[in-house]
């Protein structure tokens, strides 16, 4: 049956969170913003607690599985599993959306591992995320070069038969949270790069690099227009070497056509885009609250069931923003409950990131525009949000790219038959 | 617990109402639209798929609730076929709806047995009225009480097969609120125009009419004198509206959809360029974007809670919604689009008027 | 010196032009447009006068020239030409677009007869619309299986050597006024058809077809959203035989790149979409006048200096209904001023077209909505307005080709740079 | 007779300002923006083209007259450069425009002369106020008149240059009309506050002011007891804010055209594919007639007409173009386009500004 309410479980992780937004995050996010690179220590000291702990939880059901205790199928996950994942995204984004990119957690590496990895995998390079000091996963994909084109990726993995070694050469940028995984802390990063430069999207593989390996080297930490707080991080790899089981999934490069190693790294998309949505959403939310906060401080109530002739300009753009926003978000929803239902959600999940990536930047760039002088001011943090939204039409795909994905699934083609 | 699934009731109303919209309407439009008149036996063969009926409790002769949620999946498919017949074949409910939300047990027992038949009967409501400053909380025809009777004046348009209804309800400022009264054919003082001539909705008749010291017994105040949560049936009326938009913005994008693969240019199918492409993926998410809201808005209502804010989002953006991507359609078939062998430009035609359209269906 | 005043010429014709739109244009939108196919005979016999006249000035003045009487080159435009022209065109179309398609003249035929033809052929196929009854030229371009690909036309002119006639088959649609031309006066068609399927872009000629000629048959006249008055016909082409001089142009296939008369008809777009723009405005602005008005009768008068929470959403609606029209009038403006001064205005003209295309559409569909019933009855002209205006966004290239000329042109890039 | 040509001594002067905006503007922008510091010698650079001064008559020391035009032209190119730096090398404008259009005889022979020195003086204007729901035709900082002289009372944000001005000129309400003020630097009363942080024009030093009981002589209204027409002096900001609108757009444009001819993907320059060339497209046109709007008001206003509907069509189109135009411009960077090694980020937040940056610039 069609329904929008709210489980009592995420309303309970709602209120939870919404105490961490306010009291952790929100009070940080300018100076955050301002001191670029610093951390929010205290965010991630209280929230390391919880997310290790989860991965503490998942280890321990790992074990039990391999003791053949649990019938639970390798990673089934419980009922709604994403719809939490995204409600507590969105909630954090609302906090603040750099901040929330700080999480000390496995993030997109661990989902990797937990994808495609083996069992030994899986407790080799995850059980650091269940204790000590907090810690941090990153995912090394995007080169100079190239930017959504994950097929002409140049970073090379040779295996050294001698030493049973793979050894990377190459370089990546845009790796999220990539100073802290790679250096800052005892993380790890998932790394793509190519078996055979010659064999294009087929050869590309992907490697866990564990932190301070020899010939990692982070060479650059971005300057960015927003995000702050998270960084950015340009890596370079000269002669790095790592362990031939360090590699994920099958390391031969298949001459059929089915490429589905590559395939298996597209699909996390269709789990993680539904996520950077609800991460937009969280701030087009932020900014859609502090606006109508504002106006109505200055006497300004929406009348939703006024004319237009009554109704006045920016009661009318409001109610565009608000009308913007819910699109996004119904489809957002629906994207991630398609993901608990196990149904395929390629075309939904691109729809609701091309969607969210549009509505955020529109919400936050109008925003600051009716908000005049205070939205544009640094006292205030509207124009931050504005500035933090614009990358979530750029990452996990930019607005191009994932109304691409959705025209070439609505018609059918491939990218031979829609470039 | 968030879910966006059909219930097995609502998936088989759904293929039954999508087949009549198929086989029937579709078939139906375009002669329809030119003669301007609908087949005679559209309407009987529509109403037998029950949707009215199904929404009378079976104490007034029907056999279910009235729930909007699954209003509104009827109502995007029936538009999907025929926006014309659409209209036509749920005017009743424009009365039925508002009885059963809000009508006094007498006229509930009166009035909704006969919707309740196997044959169809013409009833219809009169809300919109001829000025560019129209605005349904602040109505210029009034009704004034005087004693046990109400006298309405005033002029409304756009009423949905004013000519042959057996009862019109009339929305009219009633001391500053917007109250519904209950008009039977042939009451003097009412006095049907002629048929109107529009744009789109060519096939649905139309028609003015003027209310000149008309006067109708008080118990004809619908929910006698409580009245009714006028912003409720608004509302009610947004969800079915933006249901029927949804309907033919889907019909012309998947018609244009599909012509953009089949038409070649420069070598290859014109769907294989971004700029259609775009345009038609574009399309496609914003009508999934526009039928999540109604589901929402419809949701909450069936709920009784307050859905005024979702249902005038609704609207926004479906009026928004529906000419884009009608006008996208006619654009995506160039010139072809422009000649009324294709049904893009019958789409785009009543495309534009769903933000005119307000009240004229309710589910 | 930058200026926007009219010369007083400019003036005094759109004096004159505005007693026509409101004599015999506005007068008669209603019924030609319910009377699908019939035509304004007021109006066509009354614009007769002026324009055969006009053909009969540029006859005299070619008469002139081959006795070398004058100095003036063959072509020469005098000043504002193509400004005076799309005022015309703006104004007759603010009566009525349809019935400013029904205006009794050599049209696009004539242009590219004067254009390219010789002095002995625009003699012979112009002096006709120079005298006597109303006559029509057409253009008949499009065929069914392609739109705007006009590389790909089938039609054939094949040299029968023993006649030394060219004959023609094929079939062509969308021809505008081709009935009119065609059949039912003594008027002249442009057919472009292929002398050499398997040349391609090179092979592609123009042909002059006179009215009646055996062999070419008006087989159809569409039925269409708009322009109503005018009479979109499909013709067919068997065996139809014209003389050898009938041909426009070089006859030989050039085989090298420079496609020289390809290039020459699309040169013509040039001076063509800046006066289709014309149109296209001429519509815009009375639908944003009518819509003024209408709102000024209940008391609404546009409030432009009115910040945004005081000004209303219809006010609002409105000022960006004049902004969208002002901005593609003057980019129409500046490219009929390029024609007149002969700077290069590919870019230009196609920056007009597609901005005039997209304005009209949203200017008029904007007043169908802000007008409530009032817009959507068909006994006003606003909802015709919206039907005659969507005919711009697709004829003369639809918006996306003229977009793409405009994009191939600001980046350099040909054909196959960027498809 | 209609024509879209530049005088000779327009031309000279457009590619004179050009060379400074690209030779100096340019490779100043990025460090400036980041410091929030113009270097020293920029403004003197600037102000040896003589662009206030080419705006005063020779009778008070300049050498020309007053044109929005003009006017227009530079503005596009300094902002082309740099806005920062565009904002405050004309802020000595937001004083002499007004002077020339409404300032007594007195007012002018007293002030102008200093502009006209080889030296760049620093003075400014103070309309904005911090609210949402400021107003220019209704402000809430209000000028009384006692007796010979003027109490003035109110706070206003986004000054430029506030702290070094020698003269603030301060719109103020005055009796229901706004009308403007002449403030000598330390006049008793006016308080300059904290330098703002803004979004953008991080270089260009903003200050609130706050005015208490601050007195000035009467003969310190602009344009003596006539005051001034108000309107007109916003169109001129309209024009000139337009025109800086359009210079931003068209550096974000050209930037992004080249990076997309440049960048590769899919074994591809980007911009052959229509999703980015059509942006890239839709951008060329919109900032083309932007421009031929902004030229249009200014021609208007030079020739004393009443350009009240073109300046504010201006305003609505400029200041939507500039957004979309820049957004744009990150957009086709992609994630390199977020980075601040690459000015689109600097571009795009300077042009979500403009909405809000009414009355700041003015020619």
């Amino acid at each position: 049956m069609i329904d929008f309410s709210l489980s009592d479980k995420i309303k309970q992780q709602n209120m939870q969170l919404k105490m961490i937004a306010e009291g952790l995050m929100r009070p940080v996010s300018r100076e955050m913003d301002e001191k670029e690179h610093e951390k929010p220590w205290d965010f991630i000291n209280a929230t390391w607690q919880f997310t290790s702990m989860q991965t503490a939880r998942m280890l321990r059901k790992l074990d039990k599985q391999q003791a053949g205790e649990t019938a639970e199928k390798n990673g089934k996950a419980p009922a709604e599993y994403y719809m939490g994942l995204m409600y507590m995204i969105e909630m954090l984004s609302w906090g603040d959306a750099g901040i929330y990119l700080c999480l000390p957690m496995s993030a997109l590496a661990g989902s990797a591992i937990e994808a495609v990895g083996t069992v030994e995998q899986k407790k080799r390079f995850l059980s650091r995320f269940a204790e000590g000091e907090p810690k941090w996963g990153g995912m090394a994909i995007t080169e100079p070069h190239a930017g959504s084109d994950t097929s002409a990726i140049r970073t090379t993995a040779r295996l050294d038969p001698e030493t049973n070694e793979w050894v990377l050469n190459g370089e990546k940028i845009f790796v999220t949270s990539g100073l802290m995984a790679a250096e800052k802390s005892d993380g790890i990063l998932v790394v793509w790069a190519t078996i055979d430069p010659g064999a294009g999207r087929r050869g590309i593989k992907s490697f866990v690099v564990e932190a301070n390996t020899p010939g990692m080297k982070v060479t650059k930490v971005e300057h960015k227009l927003g995000i702050r707080a998270s960084d950015t991080a340009a890596i370079v790899f000269e002669d790095c070497r790592i362990p031939y089981d360090n590699i994920l999934g099958d390391p031969t490069v298949k001459t059929t056509n089915k490429t589905k190693g590559f395939k298996g790294v597209m699909k996390t998309f269709d789990a993680s885009r539904p996520l950077v949505a609800a991460s937009a959403l969280g701030i087009a939310r932020a900014a859609l609250e502090f606006t109508k906060d504002a106006l109505k401080k200055e006497g300004i109530d929406i009348r939703y069931t006024a004319p237009r002739h009554r109704r006045t300009a920016i009661e009318n753009d409001v109610m565009e923003m608000e009308a913007q926003y819910k699109a996004a978000w119904l489809l957002t929803l629906r994207s991630a409950w398609m993901m608990d239902e196990k149904l395929p959600n390629t075309l939904e999940a691109s729809m609701a990131k091309a969607k969210a990536g549009k509505a955020v930047t529109f919400i936050t760039q109008k925003a600051v525009e009716l908000l005049g002088t205070l939205g544009y001011s640094r006292e205030r943090l509207v124009e931050k949000w504005m500035r933090d939204a614009k990358i979530n039409d750029i990452f996990e795909g930019t607005g191009q790219i994932n109304t691409l994905i959705v025209a070439r699934r609505i018609l059918g083609y491939n990218r031979t038959q829609l470039k | 617990m968030i879910s966006f699934s059909l219930t097995e009731e609502q998936k088989m109303l759904v293929t039954a109402v999508r087949r009549y919209a198929e086989r029937e309407l579709r078939k139906a439009m375009r002669d329809a639209d030119e003669s301007g008149q609908l087949p005679d036996n559209l309407m009987s063969a529509g109403w037998e798929l029950g949707l009215t009926p199904s929404s009378i409790p079976e104490a007034y002769g029907g056999f279910g609730e009235h729930s909007a949620l699954t209003g509104a999946l009827y109502a995007e498919e029936l538009a999907w076929g025929d926006l014309s017949a659409a209209l036509n074949l749920l005017a009743p409910n424009l009365l039925v709806i508002p009885l059963l939300e809000y009508g006094t047990d007498t006229q509930k027992e009166t009035l909704l047995p006969q919707f309740c038949d196997m044959e169809f009967v013409p009833a219809t409501a009169a809300l919109l009225e001829p000025h560019i400053t129209f605005d349904p909380h602040n109505l210029r025809t009034t009704a004034e009480k005087q004693g046990d009777s109400y006298r309405l004046n005033g002029k409304k348009v756009y009423v949905p097969l004013a000519a042959d209804a057996t009862h019109i309800l009339v929305y009219a400022d009633d001391g500053g609120n917007t109250q519904a009264f209950i008009i039977p054919k042939d009451t003097p003082g009412l006095t049907i125009g002629e048929r109107e001539k529009n744009m789109g909705i060519k096939a649905l008749p139309t028609y003015s009419i003027t209310l000149e010291d008309c006067t109708i017994p008080a118990e004809n105040k619908l929910g006698g004198d409580a009245g009714i949560d006028f912003t409720r049936l608004l509302n009610f009326s947004h969800v079915a509206l933006g249901a029927m938009a949804v309907g033919i913005a889907k019909a012309s994008y998947e018609y244009a959809k599909e012509y953009a693969k089949e038409r070649e240019a420069f070598g290859e199918p014109i769907a294989s360029r971004q700029a259609i492409a775009f345009m038609l993926a574009d399309m496609a998410i914003d009508i999934d974007a526009a039928r999540l809201m109604v589901w929402e808005a419809a949701w909450k209502l069936d709920r009784g809670e307050d859905a005024t804010t979702e249902a005038a989002l609704v609207k926004k953006f479906t009026d928004e919604m529906v000419m884009t991507v009608t006008d996208g359609g006619v654009q995506v078939l160039g010139g072809h689009g422009y000649i009324r062998e294709h049904p893009v430009e019958l789409w785009f035609r009543n495309g534009r008027g769903f933000a005119t359209f307000t009240g004229m269906a309710m589910v």
